[in-house]
């Protein structure tokens, strides 16, 4: 493939130079493992992460049609397929509700944390951002290649799960205590796999926030820096101090699963008829705390990057400048900060009292504010432009209503009230997706075909692309937008028979159907894409170093930029966004390009 | 818009207050969607590269931005302080006095609901997890004088209409979610935990078929909380009846007691 | 930072002195727990000299004293949000509606689930 | 091509990479400990009652010295580098090294003590808390020790080519090890006194 060629030829010398010493050292070729497997170079490593975040989120897209199918459907063997499932999983091919419960809690955590968090920040992160600040590399090279296989081995633990005895975890993503306690197997095997993605995301997000410090080209303050390196850094210091609480957690929970401690077990449990032999005097809340000080910030995480890559596109494709950058920078700032003092959120109806739920109640509300902000400023951006409605522009500008619609769906929930109502039923549902589905992952659609043809050099197809896009799009919404409905007559989430049992979601069962139907074509309109992807790669229209005439500093290199990224030193001369430059020859004014006197 | 929202049909004193809030937030939900999304498709014809081939450096001028943004955080100002807030501490806090409510302690299990009355004494008798057996799932200690009168029932649950309930909740195993649509009410049980709930009933399910015209329909308790495999069918049926009848109720439970003894 | 021999050579000093101190602190801590104050006081007292010992190590012995803005920085914002992590999640835990269920701890069996 | 500021420091920031990397690192282990102390706040908070005088003061009391003082020979271990004197780095690094030995063997007789009294973490709430906290201490003792031992075997061999840089990476080494002892001096009084 074309950019390994030219990024990974020389590339541990990368690793030596980290280490200082190799100014002497000579150049030795490189066997294929070094070059491509066990590759120093960040643009290499992106690419890695890029694609296996890519093909997990393909992976858990599918366990989740398979779950529509049995939500449509109850109990009625699943056609084709479901002669390959083992009988522990799917006798005669009708999903067992523990089988049922596996998907939905690995759909979660894959989708989560092995899908989109790779992709968008070890993908793009690793790929864009050191081409961005005009970097040669990584701070840490070795630390980089590290984290991505630890984070692959995080991967495949998980995957492993599910062949083990009684299957994968099945206590859902939240893994709630005593529940997932006395769960079968495959929560240890989830809990080893969280220790696994938590400790490369700490080796990732301490790279990247040195990297974003310490490794920007001359001129680059950071007032001048692209918007997407400001959520990156962002995003970095949410890794960094909301994961270890998490794995401390998880640490606890192994505790009590391995050696006998009872951290989440409360005294005097009677598991099925017969009382729990263990010391008892331990807090179930204490998990969700610990469980949610994470998660939170997390899904901060999970749209950042997001909200970076559309203001990259959106200012690229307008031709102007950004509408007010420091307000974005700033509101960025903040809801990074607020994101760690919002998380009881998710905790309402653990009965909480009045001055905890009215301060999380606030903060939440206050939370609203800055993401209020951003979409505004990202909006008005808008105004007076010249807008080039390509392919990732198509995706970005989608990203705006999308989000919008996920963001809005977040208040009710943040008042307790409503939430009485609302809480676990699938309107979370719906509002969450909305904020990673329609919103975040068009956004990284926008990005991928951004930033592929600096990655190959090649463009993607324009056809496929605005096919997939609408075909995305209208599926995507109907998978969505009924849960809303479902979720406001009381259907509550995780359930295994879609509610059937419950008569007060009579009405609401037939939305199951076409959910299910809007998902699978969801899973076709993705062909075009996959053919798309890998084909371009190869016949792709070749581009040369700025084929969208954008201004920041990754358009400066080659395309595939080649080992060290940059042929001259880069430097800076001005802000980010000088599109449509009054007096300019050109409508775009790049970074790169030195004032004439 | 409260019809429009398809929330399942009220039936307890506080029901309405909370509907007024969900519906109050999805205006601003609403309005605010339809004011960007008008203006953003409006930008999308109007400036895009065919009618608007050369853009404007300068771009948006004006406070339109600041100004909603400051109504964004006004309006849930407003909503936190005079709804959320006290909404919830009248849920949290004004509970119902023991001797004027009707008192009912539930313990959530895998995958059921124990009901558990006073009896006429009023005093839920000694219960011990040592004692814990399938027709005992309570673990109800029937030797303790207290607990000689009590009323023990699974997934069924009689209240009368217009008088408060308060529900002493807990769990025995793993973390349940009690959740009655129709009352507005969903709280975790959470074992090591004894947490109160408390709603007033202001129509009972004869009422409601007849309302509805749903002659089978039920007030379901609806767990909602992930608690293993029976999750999904871990429901219970919450009774709404008069006074009178459920005077009635009681009396034959408490003559099949003795029956039994 | 403090590069020539002689800085060096005085700084030595400071970090043997700073060993002694942290010594003699232990020593406190371990006799001011032999003589049995109120529980709440006791608590006080070992933290404020286990503070002072902490604030020691890292001031002197990790140069604490002297760092760059962006050190400072990153650790202004850990604390901020240790403190956070300590706090919130106590008073969620005292600001409840629920009430412990009192049990006679169970057997103390080794736990097997 | 070279990665700038690996050795040298960025005038801007007055940072080497690996300075504010190791730092940053640490920042985490602060909520890492952070998040495990909050579990003993909460745990405590709810116990019914909390057994006293389970550990012995004597063997805490022992590792809290040894843990000073290796927090003092690795910081002299560093200094000495400054000053170019190589052999007494070794000395000192070493020192810290046996240091470290002595404490984890301590805790081994601590541990083999408490289990053959049949006292192991499923015994109570407190020594679940004391095992999982002193256990993750431990680890990061054993993993001190590692680097230490490569700095002291084939690590060393940077000392004669690239000087300034090997100072940098015993200066790191140390921060890391102050931290651990910095957590082990909240964790004595913690677990030992109170
Ligand atoms: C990327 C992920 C993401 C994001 C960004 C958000 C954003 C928000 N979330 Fe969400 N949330 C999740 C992911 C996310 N959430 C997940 C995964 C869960 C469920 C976890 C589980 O239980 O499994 C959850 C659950 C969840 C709950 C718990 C619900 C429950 O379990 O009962 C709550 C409650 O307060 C909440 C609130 C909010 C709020 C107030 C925001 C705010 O930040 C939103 C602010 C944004 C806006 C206010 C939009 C502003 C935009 C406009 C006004 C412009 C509109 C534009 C056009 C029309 C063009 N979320
Ligand atoms: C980032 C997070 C994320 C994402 C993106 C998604 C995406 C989707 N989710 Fe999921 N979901 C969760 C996080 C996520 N989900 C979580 C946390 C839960 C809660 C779990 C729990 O209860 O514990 C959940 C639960 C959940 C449920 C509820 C199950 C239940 O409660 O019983 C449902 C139901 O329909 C659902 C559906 C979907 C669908 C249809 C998508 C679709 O949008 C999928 C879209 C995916 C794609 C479009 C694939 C794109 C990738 C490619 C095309 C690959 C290309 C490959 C190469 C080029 C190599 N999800
Ligand atoms: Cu009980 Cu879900
Ligand atoms: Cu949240």
């Amino acid at each position: 493939m074309a950019p390994r060629e030219t990024t990974m030829d020389n590339a541990t010398t990368v690793g030596h130079v980290a280490h200082g010493h190799a100014h002497d050292e000579p150049h030795e070729e490189l066997g294929f493992w070094r070059k491509y497997i066990f590759s120093l170079d960040h643009k290499v490593i992106g690419i890695q992460y890029a694609i296996t975040g890519l093909l997990f989120l393909l992976f858990g897209f599918c366990l989740m049609m398979l779950m529509r199918y049995q939500l449509a459907y109850p109990g009625s063997p699943i056609p084709l397929i479901g002669g390959l499932f083992s009988p522990d999983k799917a006798p005669g091919g009708i999903m067992l509700p523990e089988f049922y419960n596996q998907l939905g809690a690995m759909h979660g955590t894959i989708m989560v944390f092995l899908g989109v968090v790779p992709l968008a920040v070890g993908g793009f992160g690793n790929f864009v951002m050191p081409l961005q600040i005009g970097a040669p590399d990584m701070a840490f090279p070795k630390l980089n290649m590290l984290s991505y296989w630890v984070y692959f081995m995080g991967g495949m633990t998980m995957l492993s799960s599910f062949f083990v005895p009684a299957g994968a975890a099945n206590s859902g993503w939240t893994s709630y205590p005593p529940l997932s306690d006395i769960a079968t197997m495959g929560q240890t095997i989830w809990l080893f796999g969280m220790v696994f993605l938590i400790t490369s995301s700490l080796l990732g997000s301490v790279n990247f926030i040195v990297t974003i410090v310490q490794l920007r080209a001359k001129g680059l303050s950071f007032m001048r820096m692209p918007f997407f390196v400001w959520a990156q850094l962002v995003t970095a210091f949410l890794l960094l101090l909301a994961f270890p609480p998490l794995e401390a957690a998880g640490v606890l929970q192994l505790m009590d699963r391995l050696a006998g401690t009872s951290f989440f077990l409360p005294s005097g449990l009677v598991i099925s008829g017969r009382p729990l032999e263990v010391a008892g005097g331990g807090n179930p809340l204490l998990w969700q705390h610990l469980f949610w000080f994470l998660a939170h910030p997390e899904v901060y995480v999970l749209v950042l990057p997001a909200m970076g890559i559309v203001s990259e596109v959106i200012a690229n494709n307008t031709r102007k400048p950004l509408w007010g950058y420091r307000a974005l920078v700033y509101s960025v700032i903040f809801l990074g900060f607020m994101s760690f003092v919002v998380w009881a959120h998710h905790m309402f109806m653990t009965g909480m009292g009045t001055a905890m739920s009215a301060f999380f109640q606030t903060t939440t509300m206050i939370i609203s504010i800055p993401s209020v902000v951003i979409l505004t400023a990202l909006l008005l951006s808008l105004w007076g432009a010249s807008i080039r409605f390509t392919t990732p522009m198509l995706f970005a500008l989608a990203f705006l209503p999308m989000f919008g619609i996920g963001g809005l769906t977040g208040l009710p929930l943040g008042l307790a009230p409503p939430d009485i109502h609302l809480h676990d039923t699938y309107y979370v549902i719906a509002h969450f997706h909305y904020v990673v589905a329609p919103g975040t992952i068009f956004a990284l659609f926008a990005g991928i075909y951004y930033w592929f043809p600096k990655a190959t050099g090649r463009k993607m197809n324009d056809l496929l692309g605005q096919i997939h896009f609408w075909g995305s799009f209208i599926c995507i919404n109907s998978v969505f937008l009924p849960m809303f409905i479902q979720g406001l007559g009381g259907m509550n989430r995780r359930l295994y028979d879609g509610g059937m049992i419950y008569t007060h979601n009579a009405g609401l069962l037939k939305w199951n159907v076409m959910i299910a139907f809007a998902a699978w074509g969801l899973g076709l309109f993705q062909i075009p894409f996959i053919i798309n992807f890998f084909a371009s790669i190869k016949w792709g229209t070749v581009v040369d170093r700025n084929p969208w005439e954008a201004t920041t500093l990754e358009w400066s290199a080659p395309s595939p930029p080649g080992h060290g990224n940059f042929l001259t030193e880069p430097i800076v001369y001005r802000g980010p966004y000088e599109y449509s430059v009054p007096g300019a020859a050109a409508d775009f004014t790049p970074q790169f390009e030195p004032e004439k006197a | 818009m409260l019809h429009y929202l398809g929330l399942p049909a009220a039936a307890s004193s506080h029901a309405g207050d909370i509907d007024q809030m969900t519906v109050l937030v999805h205006w601003l939900m609403l309005v605010l969607f339809v004011g960007w999304g008008a203006f953003f498709l409006f930008v999308l014809v109007r400036f895009r590269r065919g009618a608007n081939p050369k853009a404007s450096y300068a771009g948006a001028k004006g406070k339109i931005a600041k100004s909603t943004e400051i109504a964004v955080a006004i309006v849930e100002v407003g909503l936190l302080l005079f709804y959320a807030i006290p909404a919830w501490a009248t849920r949290v806090t004004e509970f119902p006095a023991e001797n004027e409510a009707t008192v009912v302690r539930i313990v959530g299990e895998q995958f059921a609901w124990n009901v558990h009355y006073a009896g006429a004494d009023r005093q839920f008798g000694r219960t011990d997890i040592k004692l814990v057996s399938p027709d005992n799932p309570l673990g109800l200690d029937r030797t303790d004088p207290t607990a000689k009168d009590d009323i023990t029932d699974i997934n069924t649950m009689h209240v009368p209409v217009n008088r408060p309930v308060l529900v002493h909740l807990s769990s025995k195993d793993v973390i349940h979610s009690f959740g009655l649509y129709e009352m507005r009410v969903k709280q975790d049980a959470i074992p090591g935990l004894q947490i109160p709930v408390w709603f007033i009933p202001t129509v009972t399910t004869d009422e409601m078929r007849r309302n509805l015209g749903q002659p089978n329909f039920e007030y379901e308790i609806t767990c909602s909380q992930l608690c293993g495999l029976g999750h999904f069918r871990m429901r219970g049926v919450v009774t709404v009846q008069t006074a009178d009848d459920f005077q009635k109720w009681l009396d034959e439970q408490a003559r099949d007691l003795a029956a039994a003894r | 930072m403090h590069s020539d021999p002689a800085a060096i050579k005085k700084s030595i000093r400071t970090y043997l002195m700073i060993g002694a101190a942290l010594f003699v602190g232990t020593v406190i801590t371990v006799l001011a727990n032999q003589v049995h104050l109120a529980v709440p006081l006791a608590i006080t007292v070992a933290l404020i000299i286990a503070a002072i010992k902490g604030s020691m190590v890292a001031g002197v012995f990790m140069h604490l004293s002297h760092e760059k803005r962006w050190i400072y920085g990153s650790l202004l914002l850990t604390v901020a949000f240790f403190i956070v992590l300590i706090t919130i999640p106590l008073l969620s835990t005292l600001d409840h509606i629920g009430t412990p269920i009192a049990v006679p701890a169970a057997a103390h069996a080794p736990a097997g689930h | 091509m070279n990665i700038p500021y690996t050795v040298e420091e960025r005038p801007d920031t007055g940072l080497a990479n690996g300075k504010l990397g190791i730092w940053l690192f640490l920042a985490s282990e602060v909520m890492l400990f952070g998040a495990l102390f909050s579990t003993y706040i909460i745990l405590r908070i709810g116990a019914v009652e909390w057994p006293h005088g389970e550990l012995s003061v004597r063997l805490g009391m022992i590792n809290t010295f040894v843990l000073i003082g290796s927090s003092v020979t690795m910081v002299m271990a560093w200094a000495s580098l400054k000053l170019h004197d190589f052999a007494k780095h070794r000395l000192y690094l070493l020192a810290t090294f046996v240091l470290s030995g002595i404490f984890l063997v301590n805790k081994y007789f601590e541990y083999a003590d408490h289990l053959a009294r049949g006292e192991g973490p499923s015994h109570s709430t407190f020594l679940a808390i004391y095992f999982t906290l002193t256990g993750l201490h431990g680890l990061h003792i054993i993993g001190g020790m590692v680097v230490m031992a490569y700095f002291l075997g084939p690590g060393a061999r940077m000392w004669k080519k690239y000087p300034e840089q090997f100072t940098n990476r015993i200066e790191y080494t140390g921060l890391y090890w102050h931290f651990v002892d910095l957590v082990w001096i909240f964790l004595f009084p913690v677990l030992y006194l109170l």
